[in-house]
This record gives C-alpha cells, structure tokens and sequence, in this order.
C-alpha cells in the first residue's frame, strides 16, 4: 500500500499514526509534509523508514525552499513518479 | 491505467486541487487514464465559474475544464454537497457536470485506483 | 465485489467530514461491496453517544450510525490506543464497534481495495 | 461596546461561520452591537445565495442575511478572496456587500473588540 | 488577553503553542478544543491553568456528548459568556 | 493609532492563509497603523527563501516580504523555539527578523490592540 501524507508533523499527528498503523508498502510525502524529510526536524518519520521507503515530492520542496536540506535516506520524485508510485502499488491511502 | 481521483477542498484555500490537477495531468502524459474527478465537500467550489483569480496566478477552474475539453476527463460535482453549498447548475463552469455520491463509489468499483487530495 | 474502507479521523461538528463521511457510507450500502468503516485519531469522537446539538443548531447525525446495520454495513472498526487516550471505552459509543491494535488495523488497511479518507 | 467579526472559513466544512453567528446573535441580545462582519479566505462563501441545504439543517447563509436585516450588521465580502473563488455580484444573497480589506482595518481600528473564527 | 483556542490538543498543536506562548489573561476553549477539557485527555491544558483560568464554551461540550465528563477547575460558560468574555478582556486573539 | 498584530501559524503553499494574509499586511501599511507581523510553529516556513514554485505552478509571493519595509513595516517577529525546531537561522528567511522568546512574544502580544490571525 502507498501511504501519501500532506501535512506538517509540526502541525498534524498524521505521520505519527502512519507510524504507528501502518504495516509496510511505501511512504510519499507531499505538500506541507515534505517538511518531515528535511535535516534538523525531529519527526516519526525515523520509525517509518525502518519499515519502508520514503519519497517525497521535489516540486512540493522546491516551493518551500526545502530541496538543499533533504535527509538521508530519502527518495525525490517529481508528479511522474507520483503517478508510477500509485500504479506500483495494489492500493493507496491519503491520510487526511 | 485507470485512474479515478476524489477532491475534498475547494481552490486556492489548500493545495489539495492544485496537487490533483498536476497528478492528472502527469499521469495522462504518462500514458493512463483518467476517467473521473470526483468533487465532494468544499471540493464542489472547483466548479464556480465566475472565479477571476489574478492574473499571474493559475486560473484552477479553467485548468479543470480544459483537462475535460482536451483528455475527456469526467468532472462529477456531488449534488448533495454541492447544494449545501450553492453550487448548482447556475455557476457551473464548461466540463463540470453534477451527479450524485454514487458516481464516487462507482469510479471506485471501475478504477484500477483512486486517489484523494483534501486538508 | 470490492472492500471498501472509510477512515474517519477528525472530530464531529468542528468540521463537516464526519456528516459528509457518513453520507458516502450510507450511499455504499447501495452497492453491494465489502465496506468496512474505521476509526481512528480524533474520528473516534464521531461515535461517542448523548450528544445534544441544539446549542450549535446543527443536526444531530451521530445516531445515523445505528441504521447502517440494517444495510448490512456493520464492521466499525475502533484503534485501541486512539480510544484509551481520549479516555474512552466501547460503551461510550453508539454502535458495536470491533476494537484492533494499531498493527491489526494496518493489516486490515492492506487488504483493501479503495480506501476513502475523510 | 462594539464588536467586529473575522470569518475565513465558508460554511458548512467548518464549524467557524455557526460559532461566529451564534457570538453575534448573543454579543445583540447582551445590547451590544455587532458594527461589521467581514468575510476574508473561503469565508466569501457564506455569501452564495443558492445554497440550499436539507431541510432539517440550518441554513448558513439566510442567517446571515437575515442578521444583516434585522440589526443593521455590515457584511462585507472580501472582493479579492471572492474575485479568486468566484464570489461576485452575480451569486450575492441579500445583506452582503463587497468590498476591500480596508474594510477589515477600518473594522479593527473602529471596534472595541475584533473577534476571528476560522480553521 | 483572551485567548480563544478550536482545535482539539490531539489534532494540533495550538494549545501546547498557548502554553508556552501565553502570559495571562484567560483561555476559552471552543469547538473542537472541548476535548482538552475532559476526563482522561493528557493535555497542556493543566500547565495553562497554572498561569490563567479555562473556560470552556457548553453547547460545544453537549454537542458531543462530553459535558458530563469535564475536568475539575475549568467553567463552563454558554455563548452569552463566551460574549462577557471577550467584552473584558482588552484585547483577544483566536489561535488558528 | 492603534497596535495590530498579525499571528501566522501555517506553512505556505500546502494553504492559501501565508499568501492572503501578506495581502492583508500590504493593506495595512496604508492606514498608518503599529504594525507588528509574527512568524511562529509552522509560519516561519513562510520566511524561508530561495523557493521555486515553478513546480506546481503557483506564484511565489515570499519575495513581496521584502517591500514591505518600504511602507513602514518592518518589525517582522520569529519565536525562537518554533524557528530552531525547524532545523532554521535567521539567515535562511527573506527579511531581517527579530528572534523572540516564547515568553516574550507571550509580553508584546498582550499590548496589542488587534490580534490576526491567519
């Protein structure tokens, strides 16, 4: 499953349930989530990349002037591989 | 593929259209289908027609028609979220069409996928 | 048939997503798949009973949930630790709810062929 | 004392537009005055005239009208949130103006208290 | 200052933000922010009333079943309080 | 004259309250006012600079930051928590910034005629 989260683990819990529910498959981070994947932020998203891949989406950061400060570990894709991530997997879930 | 795309927040409040438009358009040009976009809750104000964003910003309503135009893209406004709401027939933009919640879990069934963009 | 699962993670009134959610369900029910609804976050609010909404003067929809059984929609799955924190237990709530750990709810989520979230 | 209102929310999705009319309508019958209600973001919605929703639930938007109507409230759409969202003379209900931020700051500097209700 | 809180403390961090941010005044809780105000939710609310007293809006509470459950120290006022409220406080401010 | 006070707590872009609350900032310098704008928890993302929004086709408003000292308005707050949790200095934003502690963000908000927040 593809688990796309869009918002700030500053602002919502939603990364944190993600990390607590989710079993395995992949993790997309967009809009004011890709803050989670960017160095110096304390963030569950340590926990989730034990359990499976982490992308995040380069536009998202770039607007954010967030491209330079990605951590380790983490794959940018831009909306083409967005769309190949939800083909790839069986199902997905946004975590509104 | 076939895709089908549910939308849950109008324009410009949260980036949630935005993001759905480029996902649809990405994954035409990638070759898939896209055969609805599904708006529901404050997602039904994607279809107002009289919008007049600035003009160096994107027009999002006019982005959406043109995908319908060009890509045969079925726009589906909820009619029950979207008469709470007024919008109806009467500020509907080209390409939108309004129908009920049965249309969601019908691109449900018929989709490979369903994708959700919303707060 | 498919499995359809609705999640449900913010709190009733403060938002319209909890009405509008149940709204959907009710229209699945039509459709003769496999639905499952889930709780979980603030969501579990949604089903906490002996709301009175006359001072908000909005409607009550909570005791909606009640008749979706009739409609064969019966699986409301509730995440232990969402519950427990907000000091909550499955006799506050106006249906049967089935209570999973966090890792059950997320084997659960992978067996799904749509997953709506409100 | 005289009070001014901020909504950034439209209705229905959020709980800010009923929280903001129940203050109002108390803030009235308390014999203050409610001077200005001034609707910023998605908040421009409030003023659709063909909302229309069930029966059995309130109806945002005549609240609002019939507000203005009965003690004098200036409701004041925001024209650059409501020229991007597509809230302009054509959809207003009764009671509704539209005019610019100004109106917000005129709101605070004139009031005793600026109350906001949002997201 | 009044300061006004809507969101639930499990669901932002809005009243954690008050808690370290706030000097005096008091602290209104609203809409979704009800929650903080009941038996059993781990909150900054207890840190808050150290430095000001809680008030909690009613109908909020009753709307969702949860008047019969608030904690000790925190007064429950209806929309006419709420309205009393902001009438003696000099100034307010809504945390979204 | 009065003490206003905008309050920006979102991150920009993911929603449209950063871009729409400078406009109401702009709109402000013309009334002569004290004009105070405070960046705290996820706001001060919206200082960041050096953001290419060519990617998802919005425009980027964060440099209109700059002018605004032109009009008088140029005290422009950052809690310093919300600021280091982020991994940030002062150096990463647009304008010049005063760092404040919680406390005292908590002090001159209390003087303030007129909070916004967005």
């Amino acid at each position: 499953m593809l688990h796309i989260v869009n918002k700030s683990p500053f602002d919502r819990p939603t990364l944190a349930t993600v990390a607590r529910v989710a079993q395995g498959g992949a993790l997309l981070l967009i809009e004011d989530a890709v803050v989670a994947a960017t160095q110096g932020v304390a963030s569950p998203l340590a926990e989730i990349q034990k359990k499976m891949p982490v992308y995040v989406l380069g536009p998202d950061l770039e607007a954010r002037g967030l491209n330079e400060r990605v951590i380790e570990g983490v794959t940018v894709v831009d909306y083409n591989g967005f769309v190949q991530l939800v083909a790839e997997h069986r199902n997905c879930q946004s975590w509104l | 593929m076939k895709f089908a795309v549910l939308i849950n927040e109008g324009p410009y409040q949260h980036q949630a259209s935005d993001s759905a438009y480029l996902f649809c358009r990405a994954a035409i040009a990638a070759g898939h289908q896209v055969t609805r976009v599904f708006f529901y809750h404050d997602g039904v104000y994607n279809a107002i027609k009289f919008a007049e964003p600035p003009q160096d910003d994107r027009n999002i309503v006019k982005r959406w028609s043109k995908l319908a135009e060009e890509h045969g893209v079925d726009l589906v406004v909820c009619v029950a979220a979207g008469l709470r709401r007024g919008v109806k027939e009467e500020v509907l933009a080209p390409g939108f069409r309004i129908s009920g919640l049965g249309q969601l879990i019908e691109a449900g069934i018929e989709a490979d996928r369903l994708v959700t963009f919303g707060d | 048939m498919k499995k359809f699962m609705f999640v449900n993670r913010k709190a009733p009134y403060g938002s319209v997503y909890a009405l509008e959610s149940l709204e959907v369900v009710l229209i699945t029910a039509a459709f003769e798949q496999q639905v499952s609804v889930v709780f979980l976050d603030d969501g579990v609010y949604q089903l906490v009973k002996g709301g009175q909404t006359r001072g908000i003067e909005m409607k009550n929809h909570i005791p909606a949930y009640r008749v979706l059984p009739d409609y064969d929609i019966d699986k409301f799955y509730v995440e232990r630790e969402s519950m427990e924190a907000r000091g909550l237990t499955p006799e506050d709530f106006v249906v049967d709810v089935i209570v999973l750990s966090a890792a059950e709810l997320g084997a659960l989520m992978e067996e799904q062929d749509v997953v709506l979230s409100f």
